[in-house]
């Protein structure tokens, strides 16, 4: 299945993200230079990680006016699987294909170090080969991942069961020293609510070689492939 | 143009008139103006005279450090690219080159922390590119003074979140790293940053203006008023009104713009379009154009009326000597102009064609059409002047370095309190606070991540990895220079081996203070030849580096400090290893002889308050040993852990060990008991700092055959006790004292004390 | 044409916690500044822009934060000319 | 005591590069925001604060931006009360 990794100018996490696509057979991964206005015949797109447009202004908020952005808003409004990592995720919410949006991290400081997230929901085509309550250890690296929504939103998130990922102690609880930067409700990750569309703030991408310590991020990819594999082509 | 007509270069209106003062201002000396006038013929224009400054300056010209730097071993079979380039070359196997180098940006740290760092990584960023090389890791060696002072606090927080947010932005991964708070640094940080870059050996490129008719381009970002003498401002002791004095100097630095250099600058290179290409650094257009021209032979003229400008009324002078960042130097292949810019179109960048190569080895310069300068280029880039200064140990060091320290060895039995201390001291607490600012996996190939004895980067697509790693005690270096720099480099290697990497080459940064003052030059004079026979021995030849100068404030210098930035190849990544224990009951095993040496000690200056004693003594044969030894067992994956004994000693090695990680996500500290014998003091046993040590734990079973490898190489080894339960005990016992102290508790304070520091004045 | 300069002040939106400001007070406070009672950073933008008349100039800024300057979920925004307001209104 | 309301606008220096306000400045051309000139990007910090008087609290307040809220070598601040400037300044 054919996908497409976007290139902004300022991503630096897309050759990750095409490589980690790599490490499964069923994924053929192409970049996408953010000038394009057509995304051809693609299975899904990532939104990888980095510092579009320099963050400058506040994270994503420029690269979201990419000539790119219009055909991936529409695919992803048409059901297509989008996933959005780190930047992607904070584009993705600029773009209003995610609700909430990413304040600066409560420390002010940028935070770069292995977290521990909760698989809450594998009712989810990133997440379906996971068992819920699953404990990954994925790094976060940023410096603006502090989810933030209003109440209703908030409550459709967990209403809808929607919230993917949330941050957790190493033994899985919510308590202090859980959350790395003041997301509402420890988010770490959700989905949109045709469950098409995800956002995450840790990197699943640095996760998928022993060589490199953690291969707790595989799942995702894994899910994946299961769910495109099963949708006739 | 002819030189005949070059002979007269009509002055400039609204210049300056060239006087005595002019000339002292621009800090030449008499003699130098004079070799001036010989090499001109005639008088400088005020744009001539600042190019000379520049060019002539410590950090251009390495007027009083290149005489020293001659004693450096600068070959080796592996080298590709010795020192002169923009950055050393070493070919790793594979078919792979690595480009690497270090830099310093002392000064404008010391004025703005945070753009003086950022702007330092952003430079040696560029000094790896343009060899052709994708930058792949970072590092950055830093120091500062004590804590307890608002400003130093300032200061270093400042410059770690400009290294952070530079480098996070590029998407650079920081591997490691070093940092060092005494009193000696207070006024004048050190902040030095090194990077790694990755090639095909056939990738290489170099400097050069070559090809008469070659078109030279400006690239990148538009030139301003920044940094205007930022060349003669780094090599300028640091006024105590530095900052309002160097006020217009201040360079911002664009990390998202460097980024779409660094890109760019690449696809450039593989395009064949250009033949040449160097990083507009320290005296911007000048040095980049003048050497270029000068390693070739060739000549250029360039046309500042044609360099896009940020401000208005922009003089030749400012465009030649401005140091705005991320902008390069290139020279296109004559008709394929077009080409270049369409490249440079693509990530957003602007590209001007601002001048020519000639052939008639001038450096000419004109300013819509007028000639303003008009230099013969390779007295310029080569001509300074050097100096061999007068070098006389200060008695005072002399003093301090005999002083009897029998009284501190005295204290004896239950030594946790001194211990749990020690652990505050942020010289041996977790450096968490500094690397979790820093991005330390984008690009998805550390293995080894900032926290133990050096970086490890893996190379895809082959069984290859690099190691790195920054040394250097400025403590030792103060009290002994010449063993000081030996022990920095020996310490360098040792950090290399414990994870695996056999010792290939070295880049150096000497930070010192004013050459003028014979005691400096003596610590200059010892300390590089030091070096010099250290990196001999270890063959591992001195690639490049970097001279930082009159780091000084108020007439006190910094503590001689020549940061060693070594690398080291692993031929198979898989077996490198960290330093923190894997399992209990695994033995832990002593490498190498402990001697009563306390001098120069972390434990001195925290309990004593004093820097005092000879420092550790190397015995560049016993370490050599050493280091086989370890790449031997770690070869034949005999061992679980390796962790080099430095700062602290004994007991922090086995401390660090036990935690296994200084930061959020550190594991479960392991518990231990220990026992050493030695016939001697206990503090020197557990904190002093014998260089040549190595702790490592490995499976019960294979400890036999770990000491039995060790002795084959005439290594001393002992077994001294083994890993306890997760949260357990930590017990080291000696004869005549012991420390006995819960780990979880030692985790504790080691993972606190630096963010304790740092956030009193934070939420 | 005339050149208008024009100010946008880009504020997080009242009730939503403000990490910064919270920060700065706390800072503030350890330097022993007393009688502090609240603080809120956020962003001012500087636009020169070129326009036939001030309500267009005005016109085409506002359309700016809207689009792209503000953030409509978290943050509001004001404009003036010089130092009058001349629009307010929150980025919904 | 009175409580005041101070805003203070903190601003890069003239002639120190803004790449925040170079980047939304680019930004806002390609999505065809036209006869912009010129971008600079600062930060406006809203304070509330008791004291005697205006002076006093303008006073402390100039204090706060010399010691902490400006950075003395790369920005120039200003204070106002409401929406009158009061003072003007650079950091030093
Ligand atoms: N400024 C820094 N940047 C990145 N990593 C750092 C920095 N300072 C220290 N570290 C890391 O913290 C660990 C401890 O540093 P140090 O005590 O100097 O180690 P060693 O004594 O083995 O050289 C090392 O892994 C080092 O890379
Ligand atoms: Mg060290």
């Amino acid at each position: 299945m054919k996908v497409a990794v976007i290139t902004f100018p300022g991503s630096n996490c897309d050759y990750d993200c095409y490589k980690a696509l790599q490490l499964l057979p069923e994924f053929e991964p192409h970049f996408v230079w953010h000038r394009e206005v057509a995304l051809g015949p693609v299975d899904a797109v990532f939104l990888p990680g980095g510092f579009a447009h320099g963050d400058y202004l506040r994270a994503g908020a420029i690269a979201r006016f990419s000539p790119i952005m219009d055909a991936v808003l529409e695919f992803g409004r048409s059901g297509g699987i989008v996933v959005g990592i780190c930047n992607g995720f904070q584009v993705l919410c600029e773009s209003g294909l995610l609700p909430g949006a990413l304040l600066r991290n409560e420390s002010l400081r940028f935070r770069s170090h292995e977290v521990h997230v909760r698989v809450e929901t594998v009712r989810t085509p990133f997440t379906s080969a996971y068992e819920k309550g699953r404990i990954l250890r994925i790094p976060i690296a940023h410096g603006e991942g502090n989810y933030f929504a209003n109440a209703e939103t908030l409550a459709e998130l967990e209403g809808e069961d929607r919230i993917v990922f949330r941050y957790v102690t190493p033994s899985g609880e919510l308590g202090p020293g859980s959350n790395p930067n003041g997301s509402r409700h420890n988010i770490a990750g959700i989905v949109n609510a045709q469950r098409n569309v995800l956002g995450m703030m840790p990197h699943p991408e640095r996760s998928v070689e022993p060589l490199l310590g953690s291969t707790d991020g595989r799942g995702i990819f894994e899910s994946l492939a299961g769910h495109l594999g099963g949708i006739p082509a | 143009m002819s030189d005949a007509k070059a002979a007269t270069v009509a002055s400039r209106a609204g210049d300056p008139e060239i006087s005595p003062g002019l000339v002292a201002e621009h800090g030449l000396s008499e003699d130098e103006y004079e070799r001036v006038l010989g090499i001109l013929g005639r008088p400088p224009t005020f744009t001539e005279l600042g190019v000379f400054s520049a060019m002539w300056s410590e950090h251009c010209g390495y007027k009083n450090s290149k005489r020293l730097l001659m004693l450096l071993p600068t070959e080796a079979p592996w080298v590709i690219q010795g020192p002169g380039e923009n950055a050393g070359v070493i070919d790793i196997g594979d078919g792979l080159a690595l480009a690497f180098k270090i830099e310093s940006h002392n000064h404008p740290s010391a004025v703005e922390p945070y753009e003086g760092a950022a702007t330092g990584v952003g430079g040696i960023l560029r000094d790896i590119f343009t060899m052709g090389a994708r930058p792949v890791a970072v590092l950055d060696s830093l120091r500062f003074g004590d804590l307890d002072s608002p400003r130093v606090r300032y200061l270093f927080s400042g410059a770690v979140r400009g290294i952070g947010d530079y480098g996070n932005c590029v998407g650079i991964p920081n591997i490691g790293g070093e940092v060092f708070f005494d009193r000696a640094y207070e006024g004048n940080p050190l902040v030095n940053a090194m990077c790694l870059g990755v090639m095909k050996t056939d990738e290489i490129i170099r400097g050069e203006a070559s090809g008469v008719g070659n078109t030279l381009m400006a690239v990148g970002a538009r030139t301003g008023r920044d940094g205007i003498h930022g060349a003669t401002f780094a090599s300028e002791e640091l006024s105590e009104d530095s900052d309002e004095a160097s006020r217009p100097r201040v360079q911002v630095g664009d990390p998202f713009t460097e980024k779409l250099l660094l890109e760019a600058s690449l696809e450039l290179i593989r395009s064949g379009h250009i033949v040449g290409i160097q990083d507009m650094g320290a005296a911007g257009l000048t040095s980049s154009a003048s050497e270029m021209a000068g390693r070739s032979g060739s000549g250029v003229e360039i046309d500042v009326a044609r360099v896009p400008v940020r401000e208005t009324g922009m003089t030749p002078y400012e465009i030649l000597l401005s140091e705005s960042q991320e902008r390069m130097l290139v020279v296109a292949r004559k008709g394929e102009e077009e080409e270049v810019r369409r490249i440079l179109e693509k990530w957003e960048l602007e590209a001007e064609s601002i001048g020519r190569v000639t052939d008639d080895g001038r450096f000419r310069v004109l300013e819509d059409g007028v000639v303003v300068a008009d230099i013969p280029a390779l007295p310029l880039t080569e001509g300074c002047p050097t100096y061999e200064r007068e070098g006389v140990e200060d008695p005072a060091v002399i003093e301090l370095r005999e002083r009897d320290l029998s009284r501190v060895l005295g204290k004896e039995g239950d030594l946790s309190e001194v211990f749990m201390t020690l652990l505050a001291s942020p010289n041996l607490a977790s450096k968490a606070w500094i690397y979790e600012q820093y991005d330390t996996t984008v690009r998805t190939n550390t293995v080894q991540r900032p926290g133990g004895d050096a970086g490890v980067i893996r190379f895809r697509d082959t069984e290859r990895g690099v190691a790195a790693t920054t040394d250097c005690n400025g403590r030792y270096c103060f009290l002994d220079p010449r063993e000081g720099a030996k022990a920095a480099v020996a310490e360098a290697a040792r950090n290399l081996v414990c994870v695996g990497a056999v010792p290939t080459a070295v880049t150096n940064n000497l930070n010192f203070g004013s050459p003028l003052k014979p005691a400096i030059y003596f610590q200059m004079r010892e300390a590089v030849q030091g070096m010099a026979e250290a990196c001999s021995f270890f063959e591992t030849p001195v690639t490049g580096g970097n001279v930082s100068l009159y780091n000084e404030t108020g007439g006190r210098p910094v503590y001689p400090t020549p940061v060693i930035g070594m690398v080291g190849v692993l031929e198979d990544v898989s077996r490198a290893i960290g330093h923190g224990f894997r399992s209990e009951g695994d033995s832990i095993i002593l490498l190498g002889e402990t001697r009563e040496e306390i001098g120069g000690s972390e434990f001195l200056y925290r309990t004593e308050g004093v820097v005092a004693g000879r420092p550790p003594r190397v015995d560049l044969v016993a370490e050599r040993q050493l280091q086989r030894a370890v790449l031997a067992l770690i070869r034949d994956r005999l061992l679980h852990s390796a962790h080099d004994c430095s700062e602290g000693g004994l007991v922090f090695a086995l401390a660090e060990s036990a935690v296994g990680g200084g930061g959020s996500d550190g594991p479960e500290p392991w518990g231990l008991e220990v026992e050493v014998n030695a016939p001697f003091s206990p503090v020197a046993l557990f904190f002093g700092e014998s260089q040549g040590r190595v702790v490592v734990s490995c499976d019960p079973d294979r400890a036999g055959e770990v000491l039995a490898l060790a002795a084959e190489h005439n290594v001393p080894g002992t077994r001294i006790g083994t890993v306890g339960p997760h949260r357990g005990t930590f017990s080291v016992s000696a004869p005549l004292g012991f420390i006995r102290v819960q780990s979880s508790e030692i985790a504790r304070r080691y993972r606190e004390a630096l963010p304790a520091l740092m956030e009193a004045d934070q939420p | 044409m005339t050149r208008f300069h024009l100010e946008i002040r880009v504020k997080p939106r009242p009730g939503l916690l403000d990490p910064e400001g919270k920060a700065v007070h706390h800072a503030l406070q350890s330097l022993d500044f007393s009688g502090v009672a609240e603080v809120r950073v956020g962003k001012v933008i500087d636009i020169e822009i070129d326009a036939t008349d001030r309500s267009e100039a005005l016109e085409r800024v506002r359309e700016m934060c809207r689009k792209l300057l503000a953030n409509p979920v978290t943050e509001d925004f004001d404009v003036r000319v010089a130092d009058q307001i001349v629009y307010t209104g929150d980025a919904a």
